[in-house]
């Protein structure tokens, strides 16, 4: 019921984003739309509904507007130099990683991937790693990788989706 | 001659030079998704010729929709005099579908031909077929 | 030179001579003179007409010119070009149409598709694209968009699953051909009952908005506060439905049509 | 003019602005870098920055605009939900377009420091 | 507004609506419903284009019916005159046989459902057609005819020949009904409308304003529109597709396509031509029009029967004959006299009659000794007499022997192109008739004169009633034709011609509930 | 607030480094060398488009644009994932 809730509450405002008004006609549709839409897509989408909390709400908005504003920047600003100078060291290497669920997973490796400079090529569940096509290799080292690429995307992740 | 009319010569001329070709490319060619991809280039040439039809020159052409529903006789008389044409969209959209209709149905018919015939070039066909053997 | 290259030129030459004629004549404005700061006195109609709260004599009842012409002013040519995609499906069905065990293919899913990164963006974007496209269709009315629009975004939402995680997943999903062939007739009926309504109020066929010379009071534009657009969005509605179901009803027949026919004769 | 609106404005245009800086850098490291695995970080650039960032602009800039009327929220919304959708879709497009690519062996992984994969791989 | 005005469109939509429907009463009553559905359906078109016929013929008015209460220009209007309503009479008659025969002709399988909806479709597709007052609606018409038709071509997938038949159809109709909305694109820049009646009102006042330039449009658009309805027709030299579409079709599509839908094409040249581009100031243009489509019409009577004499497929035969009749078709309606549209109008129908029987007697023989070659089928028909008279009879009245029907319109047309003075048009005819003439009587004389060798596959049985009952009425109609000639002539030829002729009557009703926007 | 003499002045100038950055794209996909250059570059063009129609809905004043620019976005999506199947698929030989 509470997943129901909260996809409907997520549908109807994307709905109404998506219309970019609030009259009645829009709210009754979006109404319609957002409440079969959660019924049909709710196991499809959300596994464990205790998860969900607001907690985890605002350590993922929180999360968000640091990866936007601070990570990304500093990412783009060492590309773009690398751009300029044409200086490279690329390599694929592996990253381990300790998360259970999938969206964690998805999240770690988006958040990777959206950082320039790095982009997951392939991911093996069994063995839980990464691989990680890195402009500027470092080390070839798997834990030091995970240091220098994905130790906040994990810490962040772990707390919001596990 | 004025840039706009130089500019719609242009326009003209590549639209229907695009349109020679793809005829050119259905009665030609001999590879029959090559002929399918130039028939849906003819459908494309025709429609962009309809929708450049109805365009209008004016200096902001808007879409033909009324962007209130509860709109004011001075929004109603700006919408009246730049929005384009809205019948050659309508024809577009009906052509379009009809367009996805024939071509849904001709991409089944050559992967059927190539099951059955084992090729999808026209002259081999019709070799196979007076052949006589697969 | 060998008769094919010879008869190829002579059509790229014909073709091309006919389509110069075709350009001159129309630079020289036998389309009209088009572009201008004039638009044809139909087109103009349209537009002027197709919501005048002023004069509601040829109103349609929705801002969106394009969708009161598609469904209203010329509703039957939208119909009937429905009907062309619906005999291009059965032409297809008839291309390919074998029963097939999907409950027997369904069983391995873990090996099929592609990484899980893939699977679960996908699975969340496709939910973006049902949502988007069910805003399309409802309100193709007031802003651009429509049943078709709607119907073939939905199909993006089937053709992202199929290719992130496998065509065993929608069918295990409920995207089944028959039950798709069921929807698309509640659909296709949808369209024949709304404009068949007017009918039993001595109206006209496909009528909308209410005309001078019939009883038919038309559709409802406003029911209460809801802002309903006459007819046009039941038959937004249906086309939806139509359209959808057929673009998913292509890509299982084009499945069948693939796995029928791979390696065994019928 | 509020001051917040002259703020939002600038914002937006700061947005833009840094978006087409983005993408002309990506469009210059994109032609630049020698294989396909270093351009695919220049790309990112092009669409992190290139494409979500000035996307956000375009929605900032709509939220305060006069002539669009009551239809700003539309495009503010569509802009931010096209943000968010990039944001899924784009790392989503290059992993699994680098996955094809290293699978399938369409493009050469030279020159490189290390290929951990291709070891695993041939293990 | 329940009146008659409103049949010929609540027609053409129920027929779509039902088959629409017609997958879910197969999925819910089995193959027997579908089949009682869809004979309901054509039924119910036969009824409701008969009495809208009768009310034209005693009113002796073109009906015009606005789609949605949009008078033109600005909706679709549906305008019915005689020509129109025979012309819809012809095609739900043979129709409704064409669905009772393949009731026993075509084998029971998962896809038969599919068969009966694309025969629904095929005939609202053809209906809206003719009955249509409107140049778009008639391309939306055009694509839903063509499509079915394409589709139905390859319903018999598992012969390859029929695939690659139909590929080429499809393929070359696809680019025709192209150049069809390239030639409305014309339309609609030069004339600024989409109504068939409007246009005419157009084109006349081009002369009045004297622009040269929208003149030149407008003669693309009917240039170009003629090539598409060249190509629906199957006249010289677009008719490439028909031999292998017409023969590889199972017999009673064949019997459709070659009957019905090439007429569709006729009708459309008909339409255009004495209808808008009478409106065409230049008498000489619209001369050279006409001549254009004569000689085209002349050459595919000469080649269609050129062909048939090298063929050793009787399907293919039939098919080339099509075309040669086609040609005759297009010739009269290309003559530019009254006496000329009454012979093409008569030829329309005889053939089409003639050539339905044709198809689907021969279609009974080919099932029973399962070969389309000449040879293999020496002496069935004098086996099987239940299809071989209707065979012998459907030949004799292609032939042109005196009583049947194809006599009298062929007498008819050569009667006009006498009267017309144009010897070249004669000289192709004689040609193509005395050639025809030898294939057809050779024809007769191997398949239903000379003794059978081969081996009894099947004993026809009381199962074939219904084809046997479609045959016999096709026989009939082929000899009611030729003998009540001056019935038929008098009491629906030649009104339906004169309202085709005198297009002033059509205008005239458009005009009358015209909007001046 | 009227922004629109801004945007009129603003939105032409920006347009212009963006058409740089197009062209250089079209250069990548032209020169290849390989198959995932081109489809990576045609990608970074579809997002390019998108942000692009957004500035052009901006500069005419109409909202009806913008929705291209997601279907845009969705459609450069579609097609890495299918260019990608694909590979991946000939590749297992499937």
């Amino acid at each position: 019921m509470k997943k129901q809730a909260i996809l409907f509450t997520l549908y109807l405002l994307a709905y109404l984003l998506i219309s970019g008004s609030v009259s009645l006609t829009d709210l009754f549709f979006g109404a319609i739309v957002a409440f079969i839409l959660s019924i049909i897509t709710c196991n499809y989408l959300v596994k464990d509904e205790t998860k969900l909390s607001l907690t985890r709400l605002l350590r993922l908005i929180k999360y968000l507007l640091v990866y936007i504003f601070v990570i990304e920047p500093r990412a783009h600003l060492d590309v773009i130099k690398r751009i300029i100078t044409s200086e490279y060291k690329p390599g694929i290497v592996e990253v381990p990683y300790y998360v259970v669920s999938d969206y964690s997973k998805t999240l770690i490796a988006h958040s990777i991937t959206n950082t320039p400079g790095t982009v997951v090529v392939s991911i093996n569940d069994q063995e839980k790693k990464f691989y990680v096509h890195w402009i500027n290799v470092k080390t070839v080292e798997p834990l030091k990788c995970r240091a220098y690429i994905s130790q906040y995307f994990e810490e962040n992740a772990s707390k919001i989706f596990d | 001659m004025s840039l706009t009319n130089i500019l719609l010569i242009y326009i003209y001329f590549i639209i229907f030079a695009t349109g020679g070709l793809a005829i050119y490319g259905i009665i030609s060619k001999n590879n029959l998704i090559k002929k399918i991809i130039a028939l849906t280039i003819f459908g494309d040439v025709v429609n962009s010729l309809i929708i450049f039809i109805g365009y209008r020159l004016v200096p902001k052409p808007l879409p033909p929709i009324l962007p209130s529903l509860n709109p004011d006789k001075a929004l109603y008389k700006l919408y009246v005099m730049s929005s384009v044409d809205p019948l050659p969209q309508a024809l577009v959209i009906t052509a379009i579908v009809i367009n996805v209709a024939v071509i849904a149905f001709l991409v089944f018919l050559v992967v059927r031909i190539y099951n059955s015939y084992g090729s999808i070039e026209y002259d081999e066909l019709i070799r196979i077929d007076r052949g006589g053997s697969t | 030179m060998n008769r094919n290259t010879l008869s190829g030129v002579i059509i790229f030459v014909s073709s091309l001579i006919l389509f110069v004629i075709l350009s001159y004549i129309a630079v020289t404005g036998g389309v009209g003179k088009h572009p201008s700061e004039e638009i044809n006195s139909l087109g103009q109609f349209f537009v002027n007409n197709s919501y005048n709260v002023f004069n509601k004599t040829f109103w349609a009842g929705s801002p969106e010119a394009v969708t009161s012409i598609l469904w209203d002013y010329r509703g039957f040519d939208t119909i009937f070009e429905t009907t062309v995609l619906f005999i291009s499906i059965g032409g297809a069905l008839v291309l390919a149409y074998k029963k097939i065990n999907w409950d027997k293919l369904i069983t391995p899913l873990s090996d099929k598709g592609l990484t899980l990164i893939v699977k679960t963006s996908v699975k969340i974007i496709s939910s973006i694209v049902v949502l988007l496209s069910l805003n399309l269709a409802l309100r193709g009315y007031i802003s651009p968009g429509g049943g078709f629009a709607g119907g073939s975004a939905y199909s993006i939402a089937p053709l992202l699953l199929i290719s992130g995680l496998s065509i065993y997943y929608i069918t295990r999903l409920g995207y089944k051909l028959h039950k798709m062939i069921n929807i698309r007739t509640i659909g296709l009926l949808g369209l024949s009952i709304v404009s068949l309504i007017p009918l039993i109020w001595f109206g006209y066929i496909l009528q909308n908005q209410s005309k001078p010379s019939t009883v038919f009071p038309g559709y409802p534009v406003y029911i209460g506060p809801l802002y309903l657009g006459g007819s046009l969005i039941y038959l937004n509605i249906s086309e939806f439905l139509v359209v959808s179901t057929e673009f998913i009803i292509i890509f299982l027949a084009m499945f069948l049509l693939l796995k029928s026919t791979k390696g065994e004769a019928e | 003019m509020l001051i917040i609106e002259e703020i939002v404005l600038g914002l937006g245009v700061v947005f833009i602005t840094i978006g087409a800086i983005c993408d002309l850098l990506a469009s210059i490291g994109l032609n630049k870098f020698p294989n396909f695995y270093v351009r695919m970080h220049a790309a990112t650039i092009g669409t992190i920055g290139g494409a979500v960032i000035p996307l956000i602009g375009v929605g900032l800039i709509a939220l305060i605009s006069d002539q669009l009327g009551t239809y700003k929220y539309m495009v503010f919304g569509v802009s931010i939900i096209t943000a968010l959708l990039i944001m899924i879709a784009s790392p989503t497009g290059t992993h699994i377009l680098a996955n094809a690519a290293h699978k399938a062996k369409l493009a050469p992984v030279q020159p490189k420091v290390v290929d951990k994969l291709e070891e695993a791989e041939e293990k | 507004m329940v009146t008659m005005d409103m049949y010929p469109a609540l027609e053409v939509l129920l027929l779509a609506t039902g088959a629409f429907t017609l997958p879910l009463i197969y999925k819910l009553f089995g193959r027997k419903a579908s089949m009682g559905y869809a004979l309901l359906y054509s039924i119910l078109a036969l009824i409701l284009s008969t009495k809208s016929f009768l009310r034209i013929y005693n009113s002796n008015e073109v009906i015009t019916y606005p789609i949605g209460g949009w008078s033109p220009p600005i909706g679709i209007v549906y305008v019915v005159d005689k020509f129109s309503g025979l012309l819809g009479i012809l095609v739900s008659t043979i129709m409704l046989l064409i669905i009772i025969y393949s009731f026993n002709y075509i084998r029971p399988n998962d896809r038969e459902y599919l068969y009966y909806t694309l025969l629904l479709t095929v005939e609202a597709g053809m209906l809206g057609c003719i009955y249509s007052g409107d140049a778009f609606h008639l391309f939306v018409m055009l694509e839903v005819t063509s499509l079915s038709a394409y589709a139905l071509v390859a319903y018999m997938r598992d012969r390859r020949t029929a695939l690659r038949a139909s590929f080429k159809y499809a393929v070359y109709g696809g680019l025709a009904t192209t150049i069809y909305f390239l030639s409305i694109v014309f339309l609609y820049g030069s004339l600024g409308t989409l109504t068939i009646g409007d246009a005419y009102l157009k084109l006349s006042n081009i002369m009045i304003s004297g622009d040269r330039n929208l003149l030149w449009g407008a003669t693309v658009f009917a240039f170009l529109s003629l090539i598409a309805f060249m190509y629906k027709a199957a006249v010289f030299p677009l008719h490439f597709w028909l031999p292998d579409a017409h023969s590889e079709a199972p017999s009673s599509v064949s019997a459709l396509l070659s009957g019905l839908v090439v007429n569709i094409g006729v009708y459309g040249f008909a339409r255009f031509t004495y209808t808008i581009f009478h409106g065409l100031p230049d008498k000489g243009l619209y001369g050279t029009i006409l001549l254009f489509m004569g000689l085209a019409g002349a050459f595919s009577a000469l080649i269609g029967s050129l062909m048939m004499l090298i063929q050793k497929d009787v399907k293919r035969i039939i098919a080339y004959s099509t075309v040669m009749n086609m040609g005759y078709i297009v010739m009269g309606y290309s003559l530019g006299t009254l006496a000329g549209i009454i012979a093409s109008t008569y030829h329309v129908v005889t053939h089409s009659i003639a050539k339905s029987l044709a198809f689907m007697s021969c279609g009974s023989l080919i099932n029973k000794t399962g070969s389309r070659r000449v040879d293999d089928l020496i002496g069935a028909g004098r086996v099987y007499k239940k299809a071989g008279i209707p065979f012998a009879i459907s030949l004799l009245t292609l032939a042109g022997l005196p009583p049947l029907g194809v006599f009298i319109s062929e007498y008819l047309l050569v009667g006009s192109i006498i009267k017309s003075r144009a010897w070249l048009y004669l000289a192709f005819f004689i040609a193509s008739y005395i050639s025809s003439t030898i294939v057809y009587l050779r024809l007769l004389y191997d398949i239903c004169i000379k003794p059978f060798h081969g081996e009894k596959k099947l004993i026809t049985g009381d199962k074939e009633a219904n084809i046997l009952l479609v045959l016999i009425i096709l026989s009939i109609l082929c000899i009611i034709t030729g003998l009540l000639s001056g019935l038929v002539l008098n009491k629906l030829i030649i009104p339906s011609s004169k309202d085709l002729w005198y297009y002033y009557n059509y205008i005239k009703t458009i005009k009358e509930i015209f909007i001046n926007i | 607030m009227n922004t629109q003499w801004i945007l009129d002045i603003y939105v032409p100038i920006i347009s212009i480094v963006f058409i740089i950055a197009v062209t250089l794209y079209i250069v990548r996909v032209l020169k290849g060398p390989t198959i995932p250059d081109m489809v990576l570059s045609i990608d970074c063009l579809g997002y390019d488009l998108a942000v692009f129609i957004g500035l052009l809905s901006l500069y005419y004043g109409t909202s009806f644009l913008i929705i291209g620019s997601l279907m845009i976005a969705l459609w450069a999506f579609i097609f890495d994932v299918y260019v990608s199947k694909y590979f991946i698929k000939k590749e297992l030989g499937e």
